[in-house]
């Protein structure tokens, strides 16, 4: 083609026999945005990294730009003008948002190599406006919530400049406001000719945003097709390798008594009299912008950060709880927004990572029962199915959604009353997101209470109950099922008032 | 000279005088003089012995003894002696880590008119008033004198070095040298490792000695403590043909000579030496005048070991005054 | 506290791919292979080497850095470390020694005195480090100090020499012709393998190291397990301190010193992250036999004092270094 | 990698209040704290210590292991750890002895020769982290003894008398009442802050040791920066080893045994985390500051040597426990 930009052939990469990729086609052209689909653990991420020169691969060649790359590092693939945002999120904690941003080409006093800190956080400011982002640029990275570091990757990767843009699941914690920003500047990009490769398990942006969609499955090559040229079924169809019938399996739950309770809970500064309940079989959404609060009122439920007023009961009595095992002895279970830092051990194994919290019930006292252990995870893989070479395979290398699965099953596991889930299927394919929503379906009917806070509203629409909206640390308004837009319920979390 | 130094002492021992003032009586008139103390390491027991027998002197001639402990690092006793002297203490000891390191202590005590007297072991550095001690080399001496008569001028010995590099490593190696495998062709040294003075360190390398030279007749260690840990792997080897010899006389080395263990160890008085070492302080203060070498003796100790370890020598060698 | 290095994220995949057993002899596989080229070089080159009585000198010889590293090894998993128990040890040493020098008959009241003695300090390390979130490194550091002196004030700074028949077999002692200190190494090692893969204690070890938020959040009491540890490390070292006094015949104020390095080198080079999460004790079992080993060579293969240690650094690096490429 | 614990997050919120400077300046609070404390205690029991000598005696004393504690810090922000320190300044140190040894002329050259070879050895352990991705712990481990095994090959195992005169100015000198290693020290310290905290490779210092990951994919060669890191501390070393040998009037093979543990000791106490990313030469400063004035108050106070270390050892807790509820 004659505005082809990069070509990957035949790129084929096995991790010590476990093919990731196999042969694999791919092409992208000036100015379009490239859907690259596919399950869990289809290679998306490798045969990007590929690109980036972070994985090497065992054959196949890349032609960018009419000339073969070869690429033996991250340096190269800059120095070529491809940048990359990454799924795993990268920044470095202590460092101010600035640094993070500029890190390897900050503005210096001619070539001194005295870097120029006033010009730096300048630019850096000139940037966060462009996103529309109310950050200063001397806050350490540590401080943001996880959609602000996603927000954040986003502004640096397109602050290259770059000649090829990867977009590796840029929206999985995001909310509506923030997915707008980025695809404005996704059409900017376009017009510039940049192309970009779009990876997200959120059909719908695809069909908003994508000109073409290229289609993994296992590894392997399925096929490049025009957007256009497809329905959302045959998309799915595509990566699953079967039709998909209902992708939000909800069935009405007999909804029995409150089991969880929350009056007017306040931190300062982070959110305030925060009133709602949740009760036995009922699923209760909280949808809210980036910022908005929702994550730290359940940290502080869970026992993670101390709440200065407000009183938590769980069946009806006041519970005192001062850390997570408090928590977690009433019954109550947190699926943390940020697996990385919260949710896994990832230097250790899958086993050992989906059981950590339920060791107790699988060991007599001091020894671990060996058996029921990898019972109790096969009867997990069972309901979620992890891509995984094995029980004993370190958690750090499966792929994004597959780590959420983890998470997800270690909790699953210790079978609670109530299940808080803050953003449960971040990075998760469309067919495991059905196998998930039909647990939460099932775990709803058989009287657990479950808590979800997704930023992807067809989610919240598709299995709440009930639907609470939080804005600025506060609860904005209360939806029951099937009574509310997608409109409606940004409306409400809005409010008018400026997005934190 | 002695008033001015008085007076020095009063009001410099004025500050922490109380620490002695209490054994000596508070309304006592003499003038208390405050001497700094600068020892090699007072977690060696020989040394800690030297600072008690100059602790004990001190209370009897109610001077206020400064110890500082200089943990065998030379910077430290450097620095120490420099705290000393802006004390402006009226006699320094100084027991000093290094031959040639310890020297600018003494340069700086002397500049700033304080005397000096050096203990046990004295430096490179002349500049010192009065040395009390013996030649270190000597004991090397001795010990090779000993296994000399003890292999009757003929056999194999593994040497434990101290510490290399360390001043009583040289000088006991040098005096071993000259007076054993120096004098005697048929003494051969067949190996030598370094135990840096340690009882542990020692009785490994011993224990593989035995191994790979189950020809040796006698194993010269540096200082008591290698000895007794080269002891250890002699007993527990079954051999009783092995002749042991340490240097510095510790209580346990003392044993097991008198019960026949150890071939031989040679005692350094410390005891004596430190009293003296004050005494002389005093009186340096006081504006007496000493010879510059004030030498203790060396006492070979190995009465009666000729039974066990070995069967050739009777005689006693007697220790000579050394310098 | 694990960072995946772009080559460990590779690493890792070897893992993944073979059982948690096999894996970990993948891991040591480059190590082991030292260890055996080592063992085949010296009986090449010395024929004292290869006797039962020499091996049994090294494995005697081995034996007390052995139970310190495997301490450590429960230490550094918590992606902590313990610099104190070279003092440790002194201070259950002198105590053990001053107890049966009294009374000779109480060599059990000795050892466990000692052990205890252990315990107590690097319980205050452990508290410090878990509870008032002190650098372990510094609050083992100051407990260093703090042990050296209480040992030489306990002694005022003299060896207290043992007699006592009963407590020098400690030590000096074999049963059959396996020197008692080995039996006590083998013991503790399998003792302390099968608390860190059976049990819950043991995975809790892993996770506080792999990420200690994450362990918290999954309602485990993180300070308790960590305090728990350090304990077990001074036990551990304690028992050490009184091997030692009883092979040397004394309780020395100033055993010890240094032996802490020994220990954490023996870990690490046994392929134990300093980062804690990653790590097994058959590792740090074929570090510590590398070292003595090497220590055991080199005496006798006569190698002078000063190249030994040349030969030392050069084998340990190289050691490592194939370890790492074994790995890729 | 930085987590967040329960209690942190309280911490945070401190931080997010405060600008990077002036958070820092609470970071350090506890510890000037700490230092003042000890000086005006001193000042009032002991009226030796206030003196113009005194303070210049603590400045000189504490200069050689400051300039070591400065080059480790940069090494332990990088996450990684340098034991080697020690046995290189022995090197630099008989290097530079022989040549001034034979011709008292030439103390420039010496000087230099000295910290070549400091950075010769420091950059075979920068190589040996960065490229070969051997334990930062075990690469140095190996250089120690190698590096000794050195000196005392080069010596023959024997001090090498100085008598230059200019030579001896370097350690023993006074430039009016300040004491020539000391301005040596200022100096350093002036050069290695303004490098942390002005120059882009300061930046990088920080980020490999915040996140190696990141820094590698934001396109920056983490294996030079690293090596860079190591070699400036191998010169660094090799000075201080130059002082050390002049002070001491000779170059001894042995000298600077265990200078390592006081340097890290300082660095960890000024502040800095073991696991990399956080700290500052200032806290540095402060870290070395503490060791010296307590050693030196100790001394002017008379405390009996035994008791000293047990001192020494709780203030050293006390002071990084009294920073930690500082942060909070
Ligand atoms: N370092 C590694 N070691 C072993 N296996 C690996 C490694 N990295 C990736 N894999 C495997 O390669 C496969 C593809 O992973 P990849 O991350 O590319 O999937 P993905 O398409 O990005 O999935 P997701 O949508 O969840 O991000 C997965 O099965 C994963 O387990
Ligand atoms: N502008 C800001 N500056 C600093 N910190 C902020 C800012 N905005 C948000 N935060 C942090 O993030 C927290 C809430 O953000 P977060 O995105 O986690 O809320 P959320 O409702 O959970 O959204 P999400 O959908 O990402 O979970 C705030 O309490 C605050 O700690
Ligand atoms: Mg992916
Ligand atoms: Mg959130």
């Amino acid at each position: 083609m004659a505005d082809s930009v990069l070509e990957m052939r035949h790129i084929s990469k096995a991790f010590h026999g476990v093919h990731a990729l196999k042969g694999v086609h791919f092409e992208v052209r000036r100015g379009e945005v490239h859907a690259l689909m596919g399950e869990n653990g289809a290679g998306k991420s490798t045969l990007m990294r590929i690109l980036t020169g972070l994985v090497q691969p065992d054959e196949g060649d890349i032609v960018f730009y009419g000339r073969p790359l070869p690429i033996d590092s991250p340096q190269t693939a800059l120095r070529h003008g491809i940048a990359m945002i990454h799924q795993e999120l990268n920044p470095i904690p202590e460092m101010t948002i600035a640094e993070n941003i500029f890190l390897g080409r900050e503005p210096e006093y001619g070539k001194t190599g005295f870097v120029n800190k006033p010009l730096l956080f300048r630019q850096t400011a000139e940037l966060l406006d462009e996103f529309r982002l109310k950050l200063d640029p001397r806050t350490k990275v540590k401080q943001l919530s996880v959609a602000q570091k996603q927000m954040l990757e986003i502004v640096k990767a397109v602050s290259y400049n770059a000649r090829l843009l990867i977009m590796d699941e840029p929206t999985s914690a995001l909310s509506e406001e923030e997915v707008q920003t980025l695809f404005h500047t996704i059409e900017k990009l376009k017009q510039r000719g940049v192309p970009i490769v779009y990876i997200s398990h959120r059909l719908e942006e695809i069909f908003k945003i994508a000109d073409r969609v290229t289609v993994l499955r296992d590894g392997e090559y399925i096929s490049t097709t025009r957007i256009e040229a497809l329905s959302k079924d045959e998309l799915i169809t595509m990566m699953v390798g079967r039709p998909l019938s209902n992708i939000f399996p909800k069935e009405a739950a007999k909804i029995g008594k409150p089991i969880l309770e929350v009056e007017n809970l306040s931190r300062s500064n982070v959110f305030s009299d925060i009133q709602f309940n949740v009760r036995s079989g009922e699923i209760l959404g909280i949808a809210g912008l980036m910022g908005a609060g929702r994550s730290e009122v359940m940290r502080a439920i869970f026992g993670i950060d101390r709440f200065d007023a407000g009183e938590i009961r769980v069946d009806g009595i006041p519970a005192h709880i001062r850390k997570p095992a408090d928590a977690i002895r009433l019954g109550i279970a947190l699926v943390t927004e940020d697996r990385k830092e919260l949710g896994l051990v990832l230097c250790r194994s899958v086993k050992e990572n989906m059981t950590l919290a339920s060791l107790n019930a699988l060991s007599n006292g001091l020894f671990i029962n060996r058996l029921s252990e990898i019972a109790a995870c096969s009867k997990m893989t069972g309901d979620i199915t992890v891509k995984m070479s094995g029980l004993d395979q370190t958690v750090q290398s499966l792929s994004g959604g597959n780590q959420q699965k983890v998470v997800l099953a270690k909790w699953l596991m210790r079978k609670p009353k109530v299940l808080i889930l803050d953003e449960p299927t971040r990075g998760i394919d469309v067919g495991a997101k059905a196998e998930i929503y039909r647990l939460m379906s099932d775990l709803a009917r058989d009287g657990m209470a479950i808590i979800m806070i997704s930023s992807e509203l067809p989610e919240i629409m598709g299995m709440s109950d009930r639907i609470l909206v939080m804005g600025e640390g506060r609860i904005k308004g209360e939806f029951m099922r099937g009574q509310v837009t997608q409109e409606e319920i940004l409306e409400c979390a809005i409010g008018g008032a400026g997005i934190v | 000279k002695p008033a001015s130094g008085g007076a020095q002492g009063s009001a410099a021992g004025g500050s922490n005088g109380k620490t002695d003032n209490g054994a000596s009586g508070a309304g006592d008139a003499k003038k208390q003089y405050k001497i700094g103390v600068a020892a090699q390491g007072l977690s060696h027991e020989f040394i800690k012995a030297l600072a008690e027998s100059m602790q004990s002197k001190a209370k009897e001639l109610h001077v206020n003894l400064q110890i500082m402990d200089s943990e065998d690092k030379i910077e430290t006793q450097l620095s120490q002696v420099d705290s000393l002297v802006s004390q402006k203490v009226d006699a320094l000891i100084l027991n000093s880590v290094d031959f040639v390191g310890s020297g600018p202590a003494v340069d700086k005590a002397k500049k700033a008119g304080i005397p000096v007297v050096e203990v046990i072991t004295f430096t490179k550095n002349e500049n010192y008033d009065v040395f009390v001690g013996t030649d270190p080399k000597q004991s090397g001496v001795m010990m090779g004198d000993y296994l000399a008569k003890a292999l009757n001028g003929k056999g194999k010995v593994a040497l434990l070095q101290g510490q290399i590099g360390h001043s009583a490593e040289i000088t006991r190696g040098a005096g071993l040298k000259e007076s054993l495998f120096d004098k005697y062709p048929d003494v051969k040294l067949v190996t030598q490792q370094t135990a840096n003075w340690n009882r542990d360190e020692a009785l490994r390398i011993s224990e593989d000695w035995l191994q790979r030279f189950p020809d040796i007749n006698a194993i010269a260690a540096q200082n008591d403590e290698m000895a007794m840990g080269a002891l250890q792997a002699v007993k527990a080897s079954g051999r009783k043909d092995i002749i042991v010899c340490g240097i510095d006389g510790i209580p346990d080395a003392l044993q097991a000579v008198k019960d026949g263990r150890l071939g031989s160890t040679i005692l350094d008085n410390v005891t004596s030496e430190g009293k003296r070492a004050v005494e002389v302080a005093v009186g340096l203060i006081e504006g007496k005048k000493f010879n510059k070498k004030r030498t203790g003796r060396l006492r070979p100790d190995y009465e009666g070991q000729c039974r066990p370890v070995s069967k050739k020598i009777k005689q006693k060698i007697s220790s000579q005054p050394i310098i | 506290m694990y960072k995946p290095s772009v080559v460990s994220v590779v690493k890792q995949s070897v893992h993944s791919m073979k059982s948690k057993r096999s894996s970990s002899i993948v891991r040591k596989y480059g190590l082991v292979l030292v260890l055996l080229a080592a063992i085949v070089f010296l009986s090449l080159f010395s024929d004292a080497f290869l006797t039962l009585d020499n091996i049994m000198n090294v494995l005697r010889q081995v034996s007390i850095n052995g139970i310190l590293a495997v301490g450590m090894t429960l230490v550094i998993l918590t992606a902590g470390i313990d610099l104190s128990i070279g003092s440790v040890m002194a201070v259950a040493a002198v105590i053990a020694a001053s107890i049966v020098h009294v009374n000779p008959g109480l060599t059990i009241v000795a050892v466990i005195a000692g052990m205890i003695a252990g315990g107590l300090l690097s319980s205050v390390s452990g508290t410090m480090t878990a509870k008032l979130s002190v650098a372990p490194f510094i609050a083992t550091l100051a407990i260093m100090t703090v042990a050296r002196g209480i040992a030489l004030i306990y002694t005022n700074g003299r060896p207290i020499v043992i007699e006592a028949p009963s407590f020098l077999f400690l030590g000096q002692g074999s049963i059959g012709p396996v020197p008692f200190p080995v039996i006590v190494f083998a013991v503790i090692c399998a003792l302390v393998a099968i608390l860190l893969n059976k049990t819950k204690f043991g995975r809790y070890v892993y996770a506080i190291g792999g990420n200690e938020n994450a362990t918290k959040i999954s309602g485990i009491n993180v300070a308790k397990v960590k305090i728990l540890v350090y304990i077990v490390n001074g036990f551990l070292a304690g028992l050490a301190g009184v091997l030692l006094a009883s092979r040397i015949s004394s309780g020395q104020p100033n055993s010890g010193l240094g032996y802490e390095l020994d220990a954490i080198a023996a870990v690490v080079i046994g392929g134990t992250s300093l980062f804690g999460g990653v790590g097994t004790i058959t590792g740090t079992i074929v570090g510590v036999l590398i070292i003595g080993v090497i220590n055991n060579g080199l005496n006798l293969l006569d190698v002078s004092s000063y190249y030994q240690q040349i030969v030392k650094g050069l084998i340990i690096a190289g050691a490592v270094i194939l370890d790492q490429r074994s790995k890729r």
